[in-house]
């Protein structure tokens, strides 16, 4: 039997036993416990070091905000820092270690910085570390320097750098009722609401729900709490329209009350069955959402109160009635409140003696005093524990008489022995979610604590969440919350009948206790009450400066601990009551969420990949892809041997002298369909589109709103009211959405209907003096002899059986065709156009020699219209149609539009015969060591199989009026630079005369 | 086109398409996944205020009459229709052709016919467990209730749009995008190996 | 003898701690100034140091409607660099680049900028050229750039997933060397305290509900605290511009405010050593000497002045932040805010003498603010002392738009979610 | 956030794109008034409380609705159709 554990009680299996580890010493433990709990069982009592000063630090809590006992869990290599050791269900092989040490817990060398004491005083950093304003560390070097040892000193856990194996998942809810927290208040309020028909959903981050029923020791309906709330629980379980989430933390409350939760599904077990995730992160909407979080117990703020053995009071009765676990055999309790009387009977009844009870009022109600005498312990009214002693365990403490009206101390110190101090500043509500959702905190004088706001969203609060401390008002709030979230209205009968300890819910406003030595309000940042009036000193009084000056409420534990203790101690400082001071507004989330839940189902899996119709022929015949957007297309289909460069060349040179085919399927496809479409087109495109015949196809510009070029592309008249509008492939979305918008919002009279096809067609351009043969070899039922297929225009035949729709349109510049069918035939019509391509040595080609072609001919994409280029810019300005008005023509002409020192399309030959780099700088000068006075920029280049030299396009200051003339390209970033001459962006074949046949 | 007999399509889930018992399915089959490979699939679009006559069109042409209200849908073994967006709905026909059906009587003056046959991926999903799967992807609340049997909605999975229509009670069929339908197979695929799955 | 360094500290040390003097005072509001700065963030408060500390202008007040920085100063993710691809921008934050590296010193407090570098990665060769023709067009005005390889950037970032596995290829990137993190609110304090030092009123709890006028001429502000005249009102509001612009009858202004989300993870040894920005998506991340992992990614997308951010946005931050770090999964998200931008038409700013006469306007930093807090001040402290624009912010002007003289380093046009 | 479709019903902001500020009108066509089109392009109302504003619901059905939302809470006013004309007819 391990040292502390109690005979009997607790929700724990004593029968079955777990073997753990933690810092590489074996332990065991029941199913049940926590890692906290099992270790404190096996007399841990050293779990942690703090994080600025390094001191040892034991268990503060027993629940989501221990600040102290942070270990790093273990799966293999892969590691989770930072979990409080009271959130960690113990299971067989669970390996944890503790963190921020060095070599070990028990021997840090960390803890040397106590030594600085006063030195790292709150706001240190600000003050020093400068260093010398002349010299070799002027400048940022001397803080670099420092930060160097800084940076390797702070920090708690270690990151795993090895991928996590464990899938995520989301789950999208919705309910009528979400009740968060399963103590008596949230399961009344799920049981009226689901006794409504409503459908419920009950979370609580608890494996096990009742919240302080598990460890309350009450009596509810005559029955041990914990039986009473495992009852309601079983009873929920077995209804249709209830959903229950143990392990379940809902951590965001969001607009439209949606809220964000994180369930720990596998956490707690040696392995995940087949499929399960780790952790499941549920988006839940809920109609109305009952807030039953409970309330937290404070520290008190005293000298060295982060002694290892100095514990909250709760915890303590959570350890001993939840756990079985007694946190020390000689027990003082220091209090401002009655509610460690009852943590003291708890104590002593599971067999530890209780030395003391020190409560800073010295006025106690008969009520305590028989509490105190039924623990047999010493009431020690009107004092206060003013230092603890011990090393890395508590030995014992000192008290003296206090006068809680003044704060003041007075005479001698009496020393009491004792090896666990628990203590209770009174209790805050657990607002976090009320604030989050959207309105401020409001102070109760009476209760010393902050109390949820008035709704902004729709929710509900019930028990001590609303400062109602006592589970018989909790039970009652729980029930009428869960009626009116549910809309019902009829009384249910009488309430379950409480037996609880006596007790006022009301503190005496004490927090701090000043006598010599450090007094921690926040314990894991080591901010002490100093540190608070060092910040009210210097000026930093609001809550936030106090915040962000001390660290006060960064920690872990968001403040949990700290804050109303920390407000308190400013507010005596300034003079003020508390909620002058102001209480901050608690921001998502609640605890803290990994990061691989909130990616969920896109961890491993960011992006879906879109492919074509042909991609899988692709792969099997040696394309090498290239991920454009979503999309993956071949890049080049290389031969073996061969170079990115020697294959792209092959390819075009292939294509300029026989023919070659490339899957344009990525294309973007629109359907603009209806009698107004015509028309529509016009107005969209600068160009027009309504004297556009039937069976023809033209290429359009489209400019945005404010002038610019937005897309281009071809569209094709299918029919008198129907077009195929063809965008790039990256615009794709946006040409659709633009289209959309005007047709919705703008010109609502339109008759015309915009459907996105891209995906109904797949695509394949062939090019190529012989690219006409090929068809002719293949296509069936239509002939594509220049006379019934002319350049832009349409036909429809059959290729392999298949119908197709073919466009004499060409981006290489060659004689070419875009041959369009079903994308289920894609394959299909592929694999026909290159066995009749066969006898003329018909080549796939990739995008490296599509960009090669198209550079030679001078056609824009993407890199040219790239959002700051105008049509001028590009020499389109033929397309700007005169004869009406269309997106972007009133804007067009502005100064800054027109002006004559822009960026314009030319062309560029390297005239060192080197290749050229996409972002690469034009300059006139000669003087490579010293870039500057850029006068442009590569967009594109290649090496040009058709002119033998490496060419380019650029923007370029001047454009035209630079022909013929020579500059340099200047990249420095690739050290490359070398003269250019300035050329005509068509390079290649400038009238046209070999795509016009 | 339809007198002609045309080859069979390619689907693009095949290389990640395998037949059989999959994920946790030692504890059950708790959903069938499948690709239902209809024949016709057609957007059909009214102008404002021709909704009605477009209604009416589609029962005499499919059989199948539209219950009132956005996004109401009903299916039969071999065809279904459900609105997707104000004035728009989906049709779909186990056989290929619908569209030339619907070619001759959907005039300018009401609206707009839209053959996506090719473009859209159909997909089944099955099975007690087929919300569960389906809730991991969709922000919709696919209970009954809400989600009434033959209705159909139209949402996404960040890049992925999805058209759904509940089949049955345990059964939605969703059209997705063809070219980001293996990549959708796949996730759900992977969804499903928490409560075993089958593809059939 | 300097009021804070090493020395300083130790004495008051032994001190107790207790002859630590305020870092600002708390004065009452004159009932005039020579100038008056709205807004008591970074750009206000260093707009008041620069006409204090280089134009000799100390009859100032800064007033601040809440607490001191508690706009986006203390809400951002303390990213400093000049990595701009247009001249415009980059010339103006290379000039921020040149006074943060000095800031400290000037201050006397230490802000903490780190200059661990800024690097992008690209995930295309396309995306790499567009890297390469920025960082190119930074060195041609004299800004240190360079483009790095997938094994530097593995040296440098260990824990980044280069594998080429990945569904977007970490192919190279865009270094700025010089580029790193500050400590925000120090730099909100340092600035206060400089300003105060040099007799500037700073004045908390003072909101502006009104605008004096003398015809069409500003002449001071009414206030939560009584009416304050000036011979010139500055405003320096970050995501109010709009509301405060409307105060001034001004309705309509080439600006959104938007939310900006940022979050931190639980505090980590050492494991991201640079600011890192991911290609594929919004996505960029630093870890503070505290050692929390800083980091964000796109606009919630519309109109806002709650600072409280929508849920789509933050799985998406973390679905590219392990996109680039999958062994991160189980590191844990600590704490999340939203931070209002004035978000432009273009994604630059605006530093103006007017619009109105009397009134001097900065606003429209978009997400780029803190790094430009030097400068901000610094170029707008210059037109409020010369009534001209110093030729750092003459391209920010407000007509730019309207005279297609915008400075649109995303090309993304008229839609300010985009840039 | 969620936003009520006329036809969807509510759905979750992810399904939306933002379109901006409801409030601009733009100029006829072939209007020259550049002053006009530039207030169109660039000029934003941006209060601090409901707005007016564009968005589409661009992952469901598609369509721009005018909607008006507070920018202070995020309360949504009130959801139309942008192109009217259709009537939402509840859902099914």
């Amino acid at each position: 039997m391990s040292p502390r554990r109690t005979e009997t009680g607790g929700c724990i299996d004593r029968l079955r036993t777990i073997r753990f580890t933690f810092d590489g010493a074996p332990y065991t433990g029941h199913i049940g416990d926590t890692l906290a709990s099992a270790l404190l069982a096996n007399g841990v009592t050293l779990f942690g070091r703090s994080f600025k000063y390094h001191r040892p630090r034991g268990l503060l809590a027993a629940g989501v905000e221990e600040p102290n006992a942070l270990v790093t869990v273990l799966r293999g290599e892969v590691r989770e820092p930072n979990i409080p050791a009271t959130m960690v269900e113990i299971y067989d092989g669970l390996v944890a270690v503790s963190q921020n040490r060095t070599p070990s817990l028990t021997w840090d060398i960390g803890a040397i910085n106590q030594l600085g004491g006063k030195i790292l005083s709150a706001g240190f950093y600000y003050k020093t570390f400068m260093g010398p304003v002349f010299g070799p560390l002027k400048g940022t070097r001397f803080w670099m320097f420092c930060e160097h040892f800084i940076r390797r000193a702070a920090g708690l856990g270690k990151a795993g750098t090895a991928p996590d194996p464990a899938r995520y998942e989301r789950m999208n809810a919705f309910c009528d009722v979400l009740v968060v927290g399963s103590g008596p208040a949230g399961l009344m309020a799920a049981k009226a609401a689901a006794d409504q028909g409503a459908r419920v959903i009950l979370a609580d981050l608890e494996a096990h729900f009742g919240g302080s029923a598990n460890w309350s020791g009450e009596t509810i309906d005559g029955m041990p709490a914990v039986d009473w709330a495992q009852r309601m629980a079983a009873q929920l379980a077995g209804n249709d329209n209830v959903r229950l989430l143990p392990r379940t933390t809902v951590w965001g409350y969001y607009d439209g009350n949606t809220l964000a939760a994180l369930e720990r599904v596998t956490d707690h077990k040696e392995v995940a069955a087949k499929g399960e995730p780790r952790q499941r992160y549920w988006a839940i909407r809920a109609g109305t959402v009952v807030l039953a979080t409970g309330s937290f117990e404070r520290p008190l703020v005293f000298p060295d109160n982060d002694r290892p053995g100095v514990m909250l009071a709760h915890a303590a009765e959570r350890y001993v009635n939840e756990y079985g676990v007694l946190p020390g055999q000689r027990v003082a309790l220091f209090t401002n409140n009655d509610s460690a009387y009852r943590s003291a009977v708890a104590l002593k009844e599971a067999g530890a003696a209780v030395v003391a009870i020190i409560d800073v009022r010295s006025d106690v109600t008969n009520e305590m005093r028989r509490l105190a005498s039924d623990a047999e312990a010493e009431l020690l009214a009107g004092h206060a524990v003013v230092a603890t002693e011990g090393g890395k365990a508590l030995t014992g403490l000192k008290v003296q008489r206090f006068d809680a009206m003044s704060g003041s101390l007075s005479g001698d110190e009496r020393s009491i022995h004792a090896d666990s101090l628990l203590m209770s500043g009174g209790w805050s509500p657990t607002i976090h979610l009320a604030s989050q959702a959207g309105a401020k905190a409001e102070w109760d004088p009476a209760r010393q604590a902050f109390l949820p706001p008035k709704p902004t969203q729709r929710w509900i609060g019930a028990g001590a969440f609303t400062g109602s401390f006592s589970t018989a008002e909790a039970i009652a709030e729980g029930r009428a919350a869960g009626l009116q979230a549910a809309g019902g209205t009829a009384s249910s009968g009488p309430l379950p009948v409480v037996e609880a300890a006596p007790g006022d819910s009301d503190p005496a406003p004490v927090f701090e206790i000043r006598a010599k030595g450090k007094s921690f309000v926040d314990f894991q940042h080591d901010v002490t009450a100093e540190d608070v009036r060092l910040a009210h000193r210097e000026g930093f009084v609001s809550v936030e400066h106090l915040k962000r000056y001390t660290t006060l409420g960064m920690a872990t534990d968001q403040g949990k601990n700290s804050n109303v203790p920390g407000l308190a101690i400013m507010a005596e400082a300034l003079g003020k009551p508390i909620p002058e001071v102001g209480t901050t507004r608690f921001r998502p989330p609640y605890t803290a969420v990994s990061i691989g839940s909130l990616a969920a189902e896109r961890f491993g899996d960011l992006k879906p990949e879109r492919l074509t119709p042909m991609h899988d022929w692709h792969i099997a015949n040696g394309a090498r892809m290239y991920s454009a957007g979503l999309w993956y297309r071949p890049m080049i289909y290389g031969l073996p041997g061969e170079t990115v460069e020697q294959a792209y060349v092959r390819e075009a040179r292939a294509t300029r002298d026989s023919a070659g085919i490339v899957d344009v399927s990525t294309l973007g496809k629109i359907a603009v369909q209806g009698p107004d479409a015509a028309e529509f087109l016009d107005r969209v495109y600068t160009n027009m589109f309504s004297t556009l015949a039937v069976g023809k196809a033209r290429y359009g510009l489209m400019l945005r709103e404010d002038g610019l070029a937005f897309d281009d592309g071809t569209t094709w008249r299918l029919g008198e009211q129907e077009f195929l509008m063809t965008t790039t492939t990256a615009n794709a979305g946006k040409v659709m959405q633009h289209l959309e918008y005007f047709l919705d919002v703008i010109w609502p009279e339109l008759k015309v209907t915009v459907t996105s096809v891209t995906d109904e067609w797949a695509g394949a351009a062939i090019g190529g003096p012989n690219a006409r043969a090929i068809l002719a070899a293949c296509v069936t039922g239509t002939a594509v002899d220049n006379a019934t297929l002319p350049f832009m225009g349409i036909v429809h035949g059959r290729i392999a059986g298949v119908p197709v729709m073919i466009c004499r349109l060409s981006f290489s510049g060659e004689m070419a065709f875009e041959v369009y069918s079903g994308a289920g035939y894609g394959t299909r019509v592929w694999e026909a156009l290159i066995e009749a391509g066969k006898p003329f040595g018909l080549v796939t080609y990739g995008l490296e020699a599509l960009g090669t072609m198209r550079i030679e001919k001078g056609h824009v994409t993407g890199a040219e219209i790239d959002g700051r280029t105008t049509a001028r810019d590009l020499h389109l300005d033929w397309m700007l149609s005169k004869k009406k008005p269309f997106i972007g023509s009133a804007m067009m002409d502005r100064e800054g539009l027109i002006a004559p020192d822009r960026l314009e399309l030319v062309g560029l030959i390297a005239l060192d015969n080197r290749a050229l780099n996409g972002g690469g700088h034009i300059v006139e000068e000669l003087d490579e060591a010293n870039p500057h006075d850029s006068l442009g920029h590569i967009t594109a280049c290649c090496y040009s199989p058709a002119l033998g030299k490496y060419i380019a396009l650029a923007l370029v200051k001047g454009g035209k009026a630079r022909h013929g003339t020579r500059a340099f390209v200047s990249d420095p970033l690739r050290n490359r630079f070398g003269p250019v001459e300035i050329v005509s962006s068509h390079f290649y074949d400038p009238d046209g005369s070999r795509m016009h046949g | 086109m339809a007198e002609q007999q045309l080859p069979e399509r390619q689907s693009p889930l095949e290389p990640d398409y395998h037949p059989g018992s999959h994920g946790n399915f030692e504890h059950g089959v708790d959903v069938i996944l499948s690709e239902t490979r209809p024949g016709s699939i057609l957007q059909l679009a009214a102008w404002p205020g021709e909704e009605k006559r477009l209604i009416e069109i589609i029962r005499k042409v499919t059989g199948l009459t539209l219950p009132d209200g956005a996004g109401g849908g009903t299916s039969s073994g071999a065809r279904a229709v459900f609105g997707f967006a104000p004035g728009k709905f989906t049709v779909v026909d186990e056989a290929e052709g619908l569209a030339a059906a619907f070619a001759g009587v959907i005039t300018p003056a009401i609206g707009t016919l839209t053959d996506l046959s090719h473009g859209r991926t159909a997909i089944r999903i099955a099975g007690p467990k087929a919300e569960w799967v389906m809730a991991k992807f969709f922000a919709i609340d696919f209970a009954l209730p809400a989600f009434p049997l033959g209705a159909g909605r139209s949402t996404n999975h960040h890049d992925i749009f999805a058209q759904i229509q509940r089949t049955g009670a345990d059964q939605f069929d969703i059209y997705v995008f063809r070219s980001f339908a293996r990549s959708f197979w796949k996730a759900l695929c992977h969804a499903s190996e928490e409560v075993g799955y089958e593809v059939q | 003898m300097a009021e804070y360094s090493a020395f300083s500290l130790l004495k008051n040390a032994l001190a107790g701690n207790k002859d630590w003097k305020p870092a600002w005072r708390k004065p009452d509001p004159k009932a005039s100034y020579d100038v008056i700065v709205i807004g008591g963030g970074g750009h206000g408060l260093s707009t008041a140091y620069y006409l204090a500390k280089e134009h000799g202008i100390t009859n100032v007040a800064v007033l601040e409607k809440g607490w001191l920085g508690s706009g986006n100063v203390g809400r951002n993710t303390t990213a400093v660099r000049s990595n701009y691809l247009l001249p415009q921008n980059t010339r103006f934050y290379e000039h921020s680049m040149k006074l943060w590296e000095n800031l400290s010193h000037d201050l006397n407090y230490n802000v903490m900028f780190s200059q661990r570098g800024c690097l992008n990665l690209a995930h295309t060769p396309a995306q790499l050229d567009d890297y390469a023709r920025r960082g190119n067009a930074m060195r041609h005005l004299g800004v240190d750039a360079e483009l790095m390889n997938v094994e530097q950037i593995k040296r440098l970032v260990p824990a980044l997933d280069v594998s080429g596995s990945a569904r977007f290829p970490v192919l190279g990137g865009l270094m700025q060397p010089r580029a790193g993190t500050a400590r925000h609110d120090a730099v909100a304090w340092g600035y206060a305290r400089g300003a105060d030092r040099r007799g500037v009123d700073i004045i908390e709890n003072c909101e502006v509900i009104g605008f004096l006028r003398d015809g069409g001429r500003i002449t001071g502000v009414s206030t939560t605290r009584g009416e304050i005249r000036a011979k010139k009102v500055a405003l320096a509001v970050a995501g109010s511009t709009g509301h405060v612009m409307q105060l001034a009858g001004i309705s309509h202004m080439p600006i959104e405010s938007h939310v900006l989300q940022a979050f931190v993870s639980e505090s980590l040894k050492p494991i991201v050593d640079t600011v890192l920005t991911f290609g594929m998506g919004h996505f960029y991340i630093s870890q503070s000497d505290k050692g929390s992992l800083v980091y964000g990614g796109d606009l919630d997308g519309y109109n806002s002045y709650a600072q409280r951010g929508s849920l789509p946005i933050v799985d998406e931050v973390m679905s590219e932040m392990l996109a680039l770090f999958p062994g991160l999964a189980r590191v844990r998200m600590l704490r999340s805010w939203g931070g209002l931008c004035d978000m432009t038409m273009d994604g630059s700013p605006i530093i103006i003498a007017g619009p109105l006469p009397g009134m001097y306007l900065n606003c429209g930093w978009c997400y780029g603010g803190f790094k430009a807090t030097p400068a901000s001040g610094w170029c707008f402290a210059y037109t409020i002392a010369k009534d001209e624009p110093h030729e750092f912010n003459a391209p920010f002007t407000l007509d730019r738009f309207y005279r297609g003289l915008i400075i649109d380093d995303k090309g993304q046009g008229a839609n300010p979610r985009l840039h | 956030m969620l936003i009520t479709c006329p036809y969807c019903g509510p759905r979750d902001v992810i399904e939306f794109t933002y379109q901006g500020d409801g409030n601009r009108e733009r100029p006829q066509p072939a209007s020259q008034d550049l002053d006009a089109w530039n207030a169109y392009v660039y000029d934003r109302l941006n209060p601090a409380g409901d707005h007016n504003e564009i968005w589409q619901h661009s992952g469901g059905c598609r369509a721009h609705l005018r909607v008006v939302r507070n920018t202070i809470t995020h309360e949504i006013l009130s959801t139309a159709f942008a192109r009217g004309g259709h009537k939402a007819e509840g859902r099914s």
